[in-house]
């Protein structure tokens, strides 16, 4: 272990700065989960593999993995866009005939094409871990923003805190502010009533899945950025985590996600910086069982609606 | 009485049915014989698990994701017991249940109060968590070294090491469970969990103590998931935490959704389309498929929830 | 007026209160319902008197206040001092586990890879108990049970390792332990402890402020059967089925018992198959028993609720508007029923809108609004109250405004 | 519904479908069956794998076959999955028309497959699988590469003699291949004075190393020894170039793949491997020749071990005909330097556990490409 306080203090700060950065991403998909589910109550678990089509499609893009490369900012705006389409249309495909079927249905229809999907891009892309061909991606991103000391704080994770910030206020704005967000919110109050008051149910649900598979996306393309690997898998670790991320901060809750994405990232990189590194992810799922059994409403959540029926 | 249940109490439904079973390993398959056999064994081993799955979800409507745990328990159970002991199958077999049942009611004590989602994600998470503590303790597990070398099953002193005389253990553990299955499934015990997947709240107003009967089904549930993994680590003689994968827990699903939850025929009929289906697919298809070949279980998954969620042969009621 | 003995007192409620967050449901309702005596239960909408109900037959927890049903206290209101005391006693008694720590692992040292499998049975059974014992206030039978095994096993433990006290030697973890002198007499302390608890389990006193155990199942069994507003059957069980789980809290055969087929068992299987057609003959659904719950018109659904709850052998029904979109004969029906049940000694509780319903039926009624109880007595009185006109008439003002 | 009839009619299509699936079509040819991880992360092993043993099979075949009959790679891909692998090698294990299987890559996929080709008494022959127990388990496995516990002697010897390393730290993969490999190096260091400063462990399927990687930066080690795999490796160097650690880093022959060097963070990595391209007589020569001609690429060392385990499973049945017990006495008897099979890969022959004695290599990344290091430790 290293001695001095300096060295001390210093891997503490830079294992802060990878766990601030694995946080924000982390709340990025949180988000996703958080949105669905607050209006439509069902936990949609193919969104880690939305996250990981954003990683796969901008790669495939840049590095013209289907025939022509484009240039790294269309490449990442088209990805993002495919994706947003992409969630509106599992919703479409999948969850939209079973609103009215019980919530395990819908469950089990979303675990379905999580497999699907994943699959999809085994078939697709392959097994091997890809990586972004260094010649496309903007140069400056690698070199080191700031440093004190031997702590280091790369482009890239300054880019990845700003998106995740930038990102999470224009969402905050557009949930607060909008005539959608608005209608959002209604839908989560109450889905009949709000479709009483003309609200467009399907439609919003619709805009609810863009606007979470977009962030998915969005957040798929840093981590392929930002670990440089893209692969079919990296959906399913990450969408749980974000998932136990949701669930800390009160899922249903967007500032929630954000500082649920935030613990769960500076306690996986601490406990595997200074418990055991092999027990990095079971550090997620304890946190997410232990906050389901004590907590269940998270930080932020509202109150668990009572089991009762009311008469 | 239960549609389902007519294929164990009409003699001219099962008959015919358990003939083909027993005579299995006598039938001229040539030289595919005992391939085939094994693909039998495997599929009744998958009939277990499924028919324990099926009384958590299936009776009680609570979706367990992480069924492999137990599966995983029962296994490593078995075979610490036989590499560090030697003791026999069936002496193990009770305990690998007794262990499996322990930690059912461990993981479901707590999550009494859970509904649908959270219920579902904790299992999830619990079984994780056993996997990761297999993976990384290897003082006791190995980890992923794995425990080659396990002894084969025996009978009385005779070693079992004929693919028939495994598939004959296996087909007599699925005939114990499902015996036990049905017969509570058709009692007072398996009125009551039908009665909480149905309505909690108006079961705790007959007097049914929710609690006590979840918690016999999680028990019930996970000790079965063990007995399969006992008689698997011992039948494969070789465990590996990579063997108990939160896809197996997935495609057990698979088998009892398409089935038809709480179905005990739908569980049976699952693994035999399911089970085979995996193999005959790793045959057919090219190399570059055949790994993406479970992008046909989601699907299945998905357009059985969407046109036919009571599975193929629902539970209903004459 | 009617040849029906009315018996002693079955229910009687004190100064009840349920509060959700800032909303009071009920506020400080007493009230009593004796054997044998059809009571009505009346009120604007929202006055709470779903709620109560909840309440009586334990649903939902009161906030404080006493009810006392067939001779038992149902709730027993914690105070900080019970807290207090409860907590101290989880804490001894969780406490109590780590006494097998050293006995399982002096068991179990030569065979060493067992430890942490060891380690994490008796961290979970810590848990575990500890999630046992938090609420010592809501205790059930059976687990009471259980919790007098474990400290008969601790006590058991705490005295084998007395007499063996190597194996205390076998364990590094204890080796490393300055206090190993203390150990001892701390362990004798533990077992003082464990037979305190286990007489204090056993103690009238403390038997009443650990009382019985507030869910509605219990409530149950000692006689309390209900039905719901809109018929909450299992709708995808045959008729027959819904009352036979009607049954459930009155047969005891077990899970050994019903895989081998036990004589016990099967005897007890025909006898409720035969106890359920009677109580669906009762209210005329004889030749429905094998239909499916969910395909049954809505009166059938509501007799069949009915049964439901008499199958479970009620002293006292608690029926929530039974008759609504019933059409006129068979609410006529559901009257004759309710006054057959209430010859038979059953104390019925009622909650109706229908006021002519209520006057021909009930030999009292209790008029709830804004979960306060404001008026009670004879249906004639009560039709005459000012307070009650006042309250609906307020009641239907205000609901006009809204 | 006759729901009888139902599941008869469906019990007889589910054998039919086996049946048919599984009996192989009659041919003429030897059968010589090949698993390994065709898919998947480690595909690009078994892609060397895969091309080993058909460059061996046009080699044989060109030469006129097996005593004129033709052979035929008979590819299976196990995803290094235990249970894929033991499906896989039952399939193989009740095929009469086969009497020598090579494969399996991942040790734990050997394990698997291991019980069945022994009770099968069908001998296998695994060209990358150096977890030490598989000999200790079967006598029907032999194999043309050193153990875990070898290798990690030798590069713990070769980073303090040769490297002259002080402090080294380790950053291993939780699977069994690693941990051999990581103890073997602890214990080997230990003795040899090189100083173990950190060991983290990381999870297969992961992709962020920075919290483990942030540790070892400010252990200032001398180099970093990753056991592990290739796709993650490269991931691991990259990662701690960006966070700033300057050291070196060095690997087992899990690294040997050309993923790795498109990277290049990785320049300067050291890997031992049990076969140099650039290093060997004229065999090597054609072999890397001929390899580069039919699939355009570098051959690695599980090509090369392949090609030779296939020579070896030729050379076998070419002695004693089509019959497993033989075939298996066969290659037990190659016992001794002197009676050793001379392949690409040197000299190889088996001791009583099957297990077989070979020298270790190293190579590092220059220019981008793999050479040999200039220094090598014998």
């Amino acid at each position: 272990m290293p001695t001095t306080l300096l060295e001390q203090s210093s891997l503490f700060l830079q294992q802060f700065v990878n766990g601030m950065t694995l946080g924000s991403i982390y709340a990025l998909i949180a988000v996703g989960y958080t949105m669905v589910y607050g209006v439509i109550q069902l936990i949609n678990f193919a969104h880690g593999e939305i996250y990981m089509l954003g990683a796969f499609l901008s790669f495939s893009l840049v590095s013209g993995f289907f025939g022509v490369g484009l240039p790294f900012v269309l490449a990442v705006t088209i990805a993002v866009l495919v994706c947003a389409l992409a969630g509106v249309l599992l919703d479409l495909v999948a969850y939209r005939p079973l609103r009215r079927s019980p919530r395990l249905a819908a469950l089990i229809t979303a675990i379905g094409m999580s497999i699907f999907l994943q699959n999809l891009a085994l078939l697709i892309w392959g097994g091997q871990i890809r990586s972004f061909p260094r010649a496309v991606i903007p140069v400056f991103l690698f070199a080191p923003a700031l440093q004190f000391g031997e702590v280091v704080v790369s482009w890239l994770q300054v880019v990845i805190l700003l998106t995740a910030v930038i990102l999470m206020v224009v969402l905050q704005l557009i949930v607060h502010y909008t005539r959608l967000g608005r209608a959002m919110r209604a839908i989560a109050q109450d889905q009949t009533a709000a479709a009483l008051m003309g609200v467009n149910v399907d439609r919003v649900v619709s805009y609810t899945f863009a606007l979470g598979s977009g962030l998915g996306g969005v957040a798929g393309i840093l981590v392929g950025l930002y670990y440089n690997a893209v692969y079919p898998t990296m959906g399913y670790l990450a969408g749980i985590k974000a998932f136990a991320a949701a669930v800390l901060g009160g899922i249903g809750s967007i500032p929630g996600a954000i500082l649920g994405g935030g613990i769960l990232g500076l306690a996986e990189v601490f406990g595997a910086g200074y418990i055991s590194s092999s027990y990095g992810d079971g550090i997620a799922y304890a946190i997410m069982i232990l906050v389901i059994l004590v907590k269940p409403a998270g930080l932020f959540g509202r109150p668990s609606s009572n089991k009762l029926y009311r008469g | 009485m239960h549609l389902d249940d007519r294929l164990f109490h009409d003699k001219k439904l099962y008959l015919p049915l358990l003939i083909v079973v027993l005579i299995l390993p006598w039938l001229p398959l040539g030289q595919a014989g005992p391939y085939v056999i094994r693909i039998a064994t495997l599929t009744l081993l998958y009939m277990v698990l499924a028919q324990g799955l099926n009384v958590v979800p299936g009776f009680t409507g609570l979706l367990d994701l992480g069924y492999v745990g137990f599966f995983g328990i029962g296994a490593y159970t078995a075979a610490l017991l036989t590499i560090h002991y030697h003791w026999s199958l069936w002496l193990i077999l009770p305990l690998a249940a007794l262990n499996g049942a322990l930690w059912g009611v461990l993981r479901g004590a707590p999550s009494l109060r859970l509904t649908d989602d959270y219920f579902a994600i904790v299992t999830f998470g619990f079984s994780e968590l056993i996997i990761l503590v297999i993976k990384n303790e290897l003082w006791l597990t190995r980890g992923p070294m794995g425990i080659p070398g396990i002894a084969r099953p025996e009978l009385f002193g005779v070693v079992l090491d004929q693919p028939w005389q495994t598939y004959y253990l296996i087909l007599f553990l699925l005939l114990l469970v499902l015996w036990v299955v049905v017969r509570i499934r058709n009692s007072r015990l398996g009125r009551a969990w039908f009665a909480i997947r149905e309505d909690e709240i108006a079961a705790e107003c007959v007097g049914i103590n929710v609690a006590r009967y979840k918690i016999i089904a999680f028990a019930l549930s996970a000790a079965i998931g063990a007995l399969a993994g006992a008689f698997y680590a011992r039948w494969f003689r070789f465990v590996h935490p990579d063997m108990f994968k939160f896809w197996e827990s997935i495609l057990i699903l698979c088998l009892i959704v398409l089935g038809g939850m709480g179905s005990i025929s739908g569980a049976l009929l699952g693994a035999l389309l399911l089970i085979p289906l995996t193999e005959v697919l790793r045959i057919i298809l090219p190399s570059e498929f055949s790994s993406a070949r479970y992008l046909l279980f989601g699907l299945l998954i998905v357009v059985m929830m969407r046109w036919r969620p009571a599975g193929l042969l629902p539970v209903e009621r004459e | 007026m009617r040849e029906r003995k009315i018996g002693d007192t079955l229910l009687k409620t004190h100064k009840l209160v349920k509060r959700f967050g800032g909303l009071t449901a009920v506020k400080e309702v007493s009230l009593d319902v004796r054997a044998g005596e059809i009571v009505a239960l009346i009120g604007p909408n929202g006055a709470g008197k779903t709620t109560l109900f909840d309440c009586l037959n334990q649903l939902t927890l009161p906030t404080s206040g006493t009810i006392t049903f067939a001779g038992q206290s149902l709730v027993k209101v914690v105070t900080p001092t019970d807290r207090q005391l409860i907590f101290r006693l989880s804490l001894i008694f969780a406490w109590l586990s780590l006494l097998w720590l050293p006995l399982v692992l002096g068991v179990l040292w030569p065979l060493t890879i067992f430890h942490l499998e060891a380690v994490l049975a008796l961290v979970s059974l810590l848990l575990f108990r500890f999630y046992l014992v938090r609420p010592l206030n809501k205790l059930r039978p059976w687990s009471r049970l259980l919790l007098t095994v474990f400290v008969l096993v601790d006590a058991v433990c705490a005295a084998v390792w007395f007499c063996r006290s190597e194996a205390f030697a076998k364990v590094s973890f204890f080796g490393l332990f300055p206090f190993y002198p203390l150990l001892v007499p701390g362990a004798i302390l533990l077992f003082l402890g464990a037979l305190i608890l286990l007489l204090m389990f056993n103690l009238p006193r403390v038997k009443e402020t650990f009382g019985q155990p507030p869910h509605a199942d219990a409530v149950t069994r000692l006689g309390m059967g209900r039905t719901f507003q809109n018929a909450r059957l299992f709708f995808s069980l045959s008729a027959l089925d819904n009352v036979k789980l009607g049954r459930h809290c009155r047969t005891q055969a077990n899970f050994l018992g019903t895989v081998f087929g036990l004589p016990g068992a099967r005897r007890e299987e025909q006898d409720s198959t035969a106890k359920a057609t009677e109580c669906l003959r009762f209210v005329g659904l004889g030749k429905k028993l094998s239909s499916r719950a969910g395909a049954l018109a809505y009166g059938d659904q509501r007799r069949l609720e009915l049964a439901r709850a008499l199958a479970t052998e009620p002293k006292m029904l608690l029926l929530d508007e039974p008759v609504a979109g019933m059409n006129p004969s068979e609410s006529r029906e559901l009257i004759k029923l309710i006054r057959i049940l209430s010859q038979a000694g059953i104390a019925i509780l009622i909650i109706e809108h229908d006021m002519k319903f209520i006057m021909n039926l009930a030999d009292r009624v209790f008029v709830l609004d804004h979960g306060e109880l404001i008026a009670s007595g004879s249906p004639a009185a009560i039709r005459n109250d000012k307070k009650v006109i006042e309250a609906y008439l307020g009641a239907s003002d205000a609901t006009a405004e809204a | 519904m006759n729901t009888g009839r139902f599941f008869l009619v469906l019990a007889g299509l589910v054998l039919l479908s086996l049946s048919a699936g599984s009996v192989w079509a009659q041919a003429e040819k030897i059968k010589i069956p090949v698993a390994a991880p065709f898919t998947g992360p480690l595909a690009s092993f078994g892609e060397g794998i895969k091309n080993g043993a058909l460059l061996k099979e046009d080699e044989i075949n060109a030469s006129g076959g097996i005593n004129g009959r033709m052979v035929e790679i008979v590819l299976a891909d196990e995803l290094c999955d235990p249970q894929e692998a033991a499906a896989v090698a039952t399939r193989f294990a009740h095929d009469p028309q086969v009497v020598i299987v090579i494969g399996h890559l991942c040790s734990s996929a050997t394990l698997a497959a291991l019980p069945i080709y022994k009770e099968a008494g069908l001998p296998a022959i695994t060209p990358a699988s150096t977890n030490p127990e598989i000999g200790r388990l079967s006598s029907y496995y032999f194999r043309n590469v050193y153990r875990d516990d070898f290798q990690g002697d030798f590069l713990a010897a070769y980073a303090e003699k040769v490297k002259k390393f002080k402090k080294v730290a380790i950053f291993y993969e939780v699977n069994d291949y690693a941990l051999g490999l990581k103890d073997a190096f602890t214990k080997a260091a230990e003795k040899l004075g090189l100083r173990i400063v950190g060991a983290e462990s990381y999870m297969a399927k992961t992709a962020d190393f920075k919290a483990q990687l942030s540790k070892f930066k400010m252990l200032r080690p001398d180099a970093v020894f990753i056991a592990g795999y290739a796709p993650q490796a490269t991931l691991i160097i990259s990662q701690a170039r960006s966070l700033g650690l300057k050291c070196a880093f060095f690997g087992a022959d899990g690294l040997d793949d050309a993923v790795l060097l498109k990277n290049p963070d990785a320049e300067g990595l050291f890997v031992t491997t049990p076969f140099l391209a650039d290093q060997g007589g004229a065999r090597v020569n054609d072999f890397v020749e001929h390899y580069r001609e039919k699939f355009s690429l570098e051959p690695n060392w599980f090509a090369a071990n392949t090609y030779d385990a296939v020579g070896m499973a030729a050379a076998a049945i070419a002695a004693v005909g089509l019959d497993r017990g033989k075939v298996r006495a066969w290659l037990a008897g190659v016992s001794s330097p002197e009676k050793a099979y001379q392949g690409i890969t040197g000299a190889t022959y088996f001791d009583e556990n099957g297990d077989c004695l070979k020298a270790a290599l190293v190579k590092m990344i220059r220019d981008g490409r793999w050479v040999s290091a200039g220094e090598q430790l014998r």
